[in-house]
């Protein structure tokens, strides 16, 4: 008994054993305020889904060696700029998503490639070149925004008549696409299925890229750079093909989280992404060296699931200006905790 | 070794400084820039950038328009106003540099605003300020800027509930965060909600909503909303109003209680233009932009579509834009010198004329020079 | 010789989980006295040492039994800066210098000279000014008395191999307090001169009266500079030998607990005629081991030995051609000329790589056993590949966990499975996975570089066997580079001699001592002048 | 004897090489000044303008940025959790002003009320940093996130409620609470007034801020030759050689996190003592980012920073931010284009700093 009970221990980590605790009383406690529960795990399906790809763009990034890819929103821009197009030429329903896609993803492939090259010259300092660089191409943004030749007065300023809006409603376009398809209710929990399989697609097509030639090289070139180099594996074009995957990620999970989420974010909106992700695969026992798709989908989970639960909760519990601040101790507090223990399970 | 190239560096720059700051004072004399000159004032005027809102950059444009780049300068606050004071504060002092800057427009007067303006009141103290919407507090803000100028949040405390009231509300909810809620008149308009719903049997219920300059983000606090809202409908029912401080929460608060079939009586920042056009999907053809008529049309049309006809509203004239457009005018006098620095009579007149309508201003007790206005609410699909 | 006991270890049991690894091991060091510890890895000399110096981890496993007594005292540290101020010196077997920091600041590390100024006489001791002058005439006086002349004001990291052992012995010497220094495997990493040099310098120390334990798996070494000798196998003491009781042959048996025999010499004809492989003009780029216009003949068929002084390019060849370093040349294999700096290409014409840097090269650490061995294959040769669809082609599972079981079959390498990972392996069961990952890619010419550095004595039999053995029922082609001279020569039918990048000759393992000594010098053509 | 004795000699004396390899150090830095020099050229700025906010700058931010100094020696990376030490140094800054200290005694009463508090907060963050060994950047940075909310616990619902606090001017109406803004006239230029020269049109100098900026840099210069000093480089070389001499590495390190929290303390008064005014809830928020961009740009790198840089990277960065907004404006035409463009620019200059400081890395660990 003891040993499945360390075994256990080993393989969740106290981490994730602590916010799983931590998550259950809060479950129980809403149970008892009397907050609807299939509500509540209908938003946790939701968030986890609309959330999850945006995570998992940072496997490939870190299978190649270029650690946590902080520089996500080079990929998001792709994927918002793709949008905005299809909803520039009124198209509605899944073909604008598709044509988003289709748009979206060879600009994602020539900017992270791009982006590729620039981090074979800075090898072991992607992560703060990378953020810098997603706060910088987010402002860079911000003029193209301002200054793009879009003419649908739906997305335009509804005052100065030029230039894109803040949020771009999706109502016209593909507004709840995936969370719809095939969408079902068990008892009162709304099933977000497209929202999941597509997710499950992603993680299966990463899965089985892993499992490839190519894939069993991108891993290597990022655990051991030398022992590739003894493979006769390219390295550096390996890092250039994680930075391109991850950043054609991180173009699809925009489109998703917009999806689900109903609006389009510009300017400043996508500044801060990248840091709820690369929080969530860490929750999830990733580091910046090791992950896996476990990692992704754990991580998103608890994550979320903490910012879903927590506030209503607590909000029925504390009456007054405390909740958001209780929130924000419990939820930093959980990743600070994660962060700084040692566990077995992670190593 | 490094000294030397410090200190190189250093030399290079100061003389290039002095030599193109030299070039740049002939540069103003030569160019043919006269009717400056023969003006012989300026005012500046200081808004957030597009994407903090339209409605202040659009009216500072519309400005800059009207009286030519020469006599208006206009200048923004950083995206991050929050954690850059030092660039507001340099970039108010930059305005006021020029020796023929008159008058200040600050519009919303951000965290560093009153810095700003005392370390110019060293030098200068012909200068006029104008604070719209101050995010510091009033008595702070206002021991420093000539006039202040905010929608009033006190009264707005008993007409939102009043609003909401008649349109047939029997629930309050009130999102908000606690960095604002340690705003003085964001706080005190709280607190008068809750006693004005207590007056009127309405049930008041404050609701926390992560801080969107948080960790989670604006996102998350959007998020929030979205699964929020239908919570509470479930909860509460329809017959809900729906209110929250942040600008950025108005966009899916309006969505989500038009889905819903909740209430909506007004936004942070009343307007037609705030989260409406965005959180509708309304489209604004290119002959149409700035027709306000336009858009109280196409928001109605669009809220009756959406069953939420007599249950949203908002003022009829955008709040920050008249702030801008009277403080200017009145800045406009002052600069030709045909007011004092606090004419409150003069200010009210022009404050009607930008409103399209009369306003009426009341000071605070503490701080006369903060004044506060109510506008005109409008109901739409009634 | 002085008799006083300066150290005494008395009956240490230690266990890490239940598992004892320790069980009453005594060991007693005089003063002026060279002890040796031998033992196989594994056979608990880092414990035994970890718990001589107060290291945290034996503390954080639940501590140790029996007493440690110094001088006289029982002691009992539980941190290495405890261990130093009872005057216990250690020399590491990985230097332990700040490559940043100059040679004195590393000699005088955490005992500086300081003095006093206004602030330090407010807040305390911490505050005083460092002393550079005085830590650099100390370290200099250190270096001297060592017989080294180098500057004590560069900083290390640029520094050779060589010296910075000896950095860390002068480090040991410059302790006014230093009563017992510890020797951890010093020669590994040293040249024959300079382990020769070394080893003087320990008698010297020992003449001065410390105390000097000397843990190495040379036992030449052992034998000829220990007064006393104990022996440890499976953490427990076997044998205490007295100088004059101990010969290699004595302590490699008690070690292993079987006989060693000497490896069979090979009786075999290799056709001289028929080169497999032509290297001309080899230069290759490889810090610290660089190859300056290089020329062999490789045989088919045969084990060509690779020797030479450390630093002089013989780890550079096999690095060259493999394409780990920039090299320049040419490369004829079997007439067809191939280009370098293609590491790919390489594997593709069937040559494989054994690497001298096994943790760094040779291995992907944190990975299983079966990813390491078939991970080369796969890559450059395209085996244990299956096509799905035909677009699809994913890796062959059935396949590589059949190949993996076969190779742990075959080369007997003691894991719990094919999924162990390879961190958790002994350093010899490491080097047959490196051995195998090359097996793997089906070689006619295996490069294996230092295949014996770091592994216990028994393991080094097997491994050496396991390259006879594939030489001789695969007929796969062998270059074995090697630092251990006698390893060559018991193994190899030619010895190449490497000297400052050049080939400096060529002989058989059975050419006199002599003539390898001044091969290795660069001298040998001076001697073939003299009896010309 | 030792044959490789031969290859220690490289030829670095080259005068070319050495001033090619001067101008590759110092890429950052004079990537910036172009930038700022442009910028210049294009703000068309009043010199006096320009001059007196870059004295101002020069005067109010270096201590901050002087506080990333000793993690960054001691391997610990940037401490973005700075953000606590000007936490303490609000806290003595809301001490005083509610008891109506002012002048020079009031700014040295907050800076002394300052330091329990800051070396409290400086050994919670060392010993959590002890715990995220090689995590360290991403560690300090949500343990400031963290603090921040802490911080709204304190003042937004303990004060007035749990602790007791009586002052009208700063405490909420509702009597819980600490408004969002303090004023801080009382001290307001409290350092900078003691001695200031005022004689050019235009320009002040606070000679005696000044002075004290430069006491800052000569003391931690002097700490780094001292014993601590010397041990705090040990352990940022290398941690497990440092516990092996027998250096206590982990109170090494909370001795580092601890001496830069109190130094960021007394930064946060002396910026504060300028500004004027306190953003209760925001003035703290983002001191970390700043600093460490000031201190990149000087030329400095997550492993390797000095005095130099702190000075040199302040005035660059403050420098680049004072002419952008108007030189973006001038530039483009459009007053938000400007401003867009100076974040694109200064986040962008930031990363391509960073890009070419890893990139010279490279080239030099090649060449050798």
């Amino acid at each position: 008994m003891k040993n499945i009970l360390d075994l256990a221990y080993n393989i969740i980590g106290l981490p994730r054993l602590i916010i799983s605790i931590f998550l259950l009383v809060f479950l129980i406690a809403a149970a008892v305020v009397d907050l609807s529960i299939p509500m509540l795990t209908g938003s946790l399906l939701v968030r986890v889904g609309m959330n999850a790809v945006l995570v998992l763009a940072l496997i490939p990034a870190i299978k190649a060696g270029t650690g946590l890819n902080l520089a996500l929103p080079l990929g998001i821009m792709c994927g918002l700029v793709g949008a905005v197009v299809a909803i520039e030429y009124k198209l509605s329903g899944a073909a604008s998503f598709a044509v988003a896609l289709a748009i979206a993803v060879p600009l994602a492939i020539i900017v992270g490639y791009l982006y590729g090259l620039v981090l074979n010259r800075i090898k072991g300092q992607e992560m703060i070149v990378g953020t810098y660089v997603g706060f910088s191409v987010v402002s860079g943004m911000c003029i193209f925004w301002l200054l793009a030749p879009f003419k649908n007065p739906e997305m335009v300023w509804a005052y100065g008549g030029t230039g894109l809006r803040n949020t771009i409603l999706l109502h016209s376009s593909f507004d709840k696409i995936l969370n719809d398809f095939l969408g079902f209710k068990i008892g009162e929990i709304e099933i977000p299925t497209g929202l999941l399989l597509f997710f499950g697609l992603l993680c299966f097509m990463v899965w089985l890229f892993g499992k490839t030639r190519t894939g069993n090289a991108m891993h290597v070139a990022g655990s051991n750079p030398r022992f590739a180099l003894s493979c006769g594996i390219n390295i550096d074009k390996m890092r250039i093909l994680g930075t391109v995957l991850s950043t054609i990620l991180a173009c699809i999970g925009i489109l998703v989280y917009s999806q689900s989420y109903g609006f389009l974010q510009l300017y400043q909106g996508p500044l801060m992404m990248a840091f709820p992700a690369a929080a969530a695969i860490l929750i999830g026992g990733a580091s910046p060296k090791k992950a896996a798709i476990s990692h992704v989908i754990i991580g998103t989970f608890l994550f979320q699931s903490l910012l879903v639960v927590a506030p209503p909760v607590i909000n029925v519990l504390v009456e007054g200006s405390f909740s958001e601040v209780f929130r924000g101790i419990v939820s930093n507090g959980v990743i600070l905790y994660a962060l700084a223990t040692k566990w077995e399970g992670g190593e | 070794m490094k000294k030397l190239l410090v200190l190189t560096l250093l030399i290079v720059f100061s003389l290039f400084v002095f030599g193109c700051g030299g070039a740049s004072d002939d540069a103003v004399v030569e160019e043919p820039e006269g009717e400056e000159a023969a003006l012989g004032y300026k005012i500046g005027i200081m808004t957030g950038t597009v994407s903090q809102g339209e409605e202040e950059f659009m009216a500072a444009v519309e400005l800059v328009e009207k009286y030519g780049s020469d006599v208006v300068v206009h200048m923004t606050y950083p995206d991050k106003f929050m954690d850059e004071q030092e660039t507001t504060i340099a970039n108010i002092v930059s305005l006021a540099a020029d020796p023929e800057m008159k008058a200040i427009v600050i519009c919303q007067a951000v965290p560093g605003t009153k810095a700003a303006i005392d370390i110019i009141k060293e030098n200068r103290d012909d200068i006029l300020f104008i604070a719209g919407v101050p995010h510091e507090d009033p008595e702070v803000i206002a021991s420093s800027a000539d006039i202040c100028i905010n929608p009033d949040d006190l009264a707005r405390g008993e007409t939102i509930v009043a609003l909401a009231a008649k349109m047939g509300a029997e629930t309050f909810i009130h999102y908000s965060f606690p960095r604002h809620m340690s705003y003085e008149l964001l706080a005190q308009r709280r607190d008068i909600f809750r006693d004005e719903c207590e007056k009127l049997g309405v049930a008041f219920v404050e609701v926390e909503a992560p801080d969107p300059t948080g960790d989670a983000g604006v996102p998350g606090a959007q998020q929030f909303i979205l699964e929020d809202v239908p919570r509470q409908i479930e909860k509460y029912g329809a017959n809900t109003n729906f209110f929250s401080t942040n600008c950025a929460m108005q966009e899916p608060l309006i969505r989500m209680a038009l889905d819903g079939g909740g209430i909506y009586a007004e936004q942070c920042c009343p307007s037609p233009y705030h989260a409406y056009p965005g959180a509708l999907g309304i489209e604004i053809p290119e002959d149409k932009a700035g027709d306000v008529a336009y858009i109280l049309e196409q928001i109605e049309a669009k809220v009756v579509e959406g069953g939420g006809a007599g249950r949203f509203a908002t003022w009829r004239v955008p709040c920050n834009m008249a702030i801008i457009h009277g403080s200017a005018e009145y800045a406009m006098l002052y600069a030709k010198g045909e007011v004092g620095k606090q004419d409150f009579d003069k200010y009210t007149e022009t404050m009607s004329a930008a409103a399209k309508g009369p306003v009426i201003l009341n000071g605070l007790d503490a701080a006369p020079n903060f004044l506060m206005f109510v506008g005109d609410s409008i109901i739409f699909g009634e | 010789m002085e008799s006083t006991s300066l150290l005494k270890l008395d009956k240490i049991c230690k266990s890490y989980y239940g598992n004892r690894v320790l069980k009453d091991v005594c060991l007693e060091i005089k003063k002026g006295e060279i002890h040796g510890l031998v033992g196989e890895n594994g056979a608990g000399k880092s414990t035994l040492m970890n718990i001589l110096f107060g290291m945290p981890v034996i503390q954080q496993t639940g501590g140790y039994e029996g007493d440690v007594v110094l001088e006289g005292n029982q002691v009992c540290f539980t941190c290495p800066s405890e261990a130093m101020d009872y005057g216990i010196g250690m020399v590491h077997q990985e230097f332990m210098l700040i490559p940043g920091f100059t040679v004195a600041e590393n000699i005088k590390l955490n005992r500086e000279r300081t003095k006093p100024n206004v602030i330090s006489r407010l807040i305390g001791k911490k505050m005083e000014t460092i002393d550079v002058q005085r830590n650099r005439h100390d370290a200099r006086a250190s270096l001297d008395r060592l017989g080294m002349s180098f500057d004590e004001m560069m900083p290390v990291g640029g520094l050779p191999v060589g010296y910075m052992q000896f950095i860390e012995v002068a480090r040991e010497i410059d302790k006014e307090n230093t009563k017992v220094v510890v020797f951890d495997e010093p020669t590994a990493v040293l040249t024959e001169s300079e382990a020769e040099q070394f080893l003087d310098t320990a008698r010297k120390l020992a003449n001065d009266g410390l105390g000097v334990l000397f843990i190495s798996h040379r036992l030449d070494e052992v034998v000829s500079l220990c007064d006393r000798i104990t022996v440890l196998r499976d953490g427990e003491v076997v044998a205490l030998l007295n100088r004059g009781e101990a010969s290699i042959q004595r302590i490699a048996e008690l070690m292993v607990g079987r006989q060693i025999n000497r490896l069979a010499d090979r009786k075999k004809t290799v056709q001289v005629n028929k080169p497999i492989l032509e290297i001309r003009n080899l230069a290759v780029e490889m810090p610290g081991e660089k190859v300056k216009e290089f020329d062999l003949d490789l045989y088919e068929g045969e084990i060509l030995g690779v020797g030479g002084l450390a630093g002089h390019g013989k780890i550079g060849i096999a690095n060259g051609i493999m394409g780990m370093y920039p090299a320049t040349g040419s490369l004829v294999k079997q007439g067809k000329s191939l280009p370098l700096g293609d590491t790919m290409l390489m594997l593709q014409e069937n040559m494989a790589f054994v690497s001298e840097d096994r943790r760094g090269v040779g291995l992907l650490w944190d990975e299983s056993i079966e990813h390491n061995i078939i991970i080369a294959a796969m890559q450059s040769q395209k085996k244990f590949l299956k096509r799905v669809t035909p677009l699809l082609t994913i890796e062959d599972r059935k396949k590589i966990h059949e190949h993996t079981l076969k190779m742990i079959k075959d080369l007997d390498i003691r894991c719990v499975g094919p999924q162990q990972l390879v961190k958790r392996l002994s350093g010899g069961n490491q080097q047959k996975i490196c051995i195998a990952r090359a097996i793997t890619l089906s070689p006619d010419i295996l490069f294996v570089s230092e295949p014996t550095r770091g592994i216990d004595i028994g393991a080094k039999r097997i491994v050496l066997d396991l390259l006879l053995q594939l030489n001789r029922d695969l007929g796969v082609t062998i270059v074995m580079t090697s630092s251990e001279l006698a390893e060559l020569r018991s193994v190899c039918d030619r010895i190449a001699i490497i000297y400052e990048g050049r080939l400096e000759g060529v002989l058989p393992p059975d050419a006199p001592d002599l003539d390898f000594g001044l091969m290795m010098a660069g001298e040998f053509e001076h001697k073939g002048a003299d009896q010309v | 004897m030792i044959p490789e004795q031969k290859e220690l000699k490289p030829n670095t004396n080259s005068p070319l090489i050495k001033i090619k390899r001067k101008l590759i150090e110092f890429a950052v830095p004079l990537l910036f000044l172009v930038l700022c020099i442009i910028g210049a050229y294009y703000a068309r700025l009043q010199p006096s303008f320009l001059i007196n906010e870059i004295i101002m700058r020069m005067a109010r931010n270096p201590v901050l940025v002087l506080a990333l100094i000793i993690p960054v020696l001691a391997g610990m990376g940037m401490n973005f959790a700075i953000v606590l030490g000007a936490m303490a140094g609000q806290i003595g800054l809301i001490i005083i002003t509610h008891y109506e200290v002012t002048g020079i005694t009031g700014v040295t009463v907050a800076a002394l009320i300052a330091v329990p508090f800051a070396i409290v907060f400086g050994y919670l963050t060392g010993k959590l940093l002890n715990r995220a060994k090689g995590k360290e950047m991403i560690t300090s940075m949500i343990f400031g996130f963290f603090a921040v909310y802490v911080w709204q616990l304190f003042f937004l619902v303990f004060v007035g409620s749990i602790i007791p606090m009586r002052n009208e001017k700063m405490i909420l109406s509702t009597g819980v609470g600490v408004r969002n803004t303090v004023d801080l006239v009382g001290i307001r230029y409290a350092l900078d007034d003691i001695i200031k020269i005022r004689d050019l049109p235009g320009i002040t100098i606070p000679i005696s801020t000044l002075i004290v900026v430069a006491l800052f840099c000569i003391l931690i210069t002097f700490f780094m030759k001292t014993k601590l000093g010397q041990d705090i480089r040990a352990v940022g070389q290398n941690m497990e050689i440092a516990a092996i001499s027998g250096i206590n590495v982990d109170k090494i390190r909370i001795t580092a996190i601890i001496i830069s929290t109190v130094l960021a303390a007394w930064g946060q008064i002396i910026w504060l003592q300028n500004i004027g005014t306190l953003n209760t809830y925001g003035s703290h928020v983002q001191v970390g980012l700043f600093a460490v961009a000031a201190l990149l740009i000087g030329g400095a790198s997550v492993a390797k920073a000095n005095i130099w840089q702190v000075l040199l990277g302040t005035f660059l960065f403050h420098t680049l931010f004072i002419i952008s907004p108007t030189a973006g404006r001038n530039l483009l035409g459009d007053a938000q284009i400007g401003e867009f463009f100076r974040v694109f620019v200064a986040y962008g200059v930031i990363a391509v700093a960073l890009v070419l400081h890893a990139w010279q890395k490279h080239s030099a660990a090649k060449n050798k």
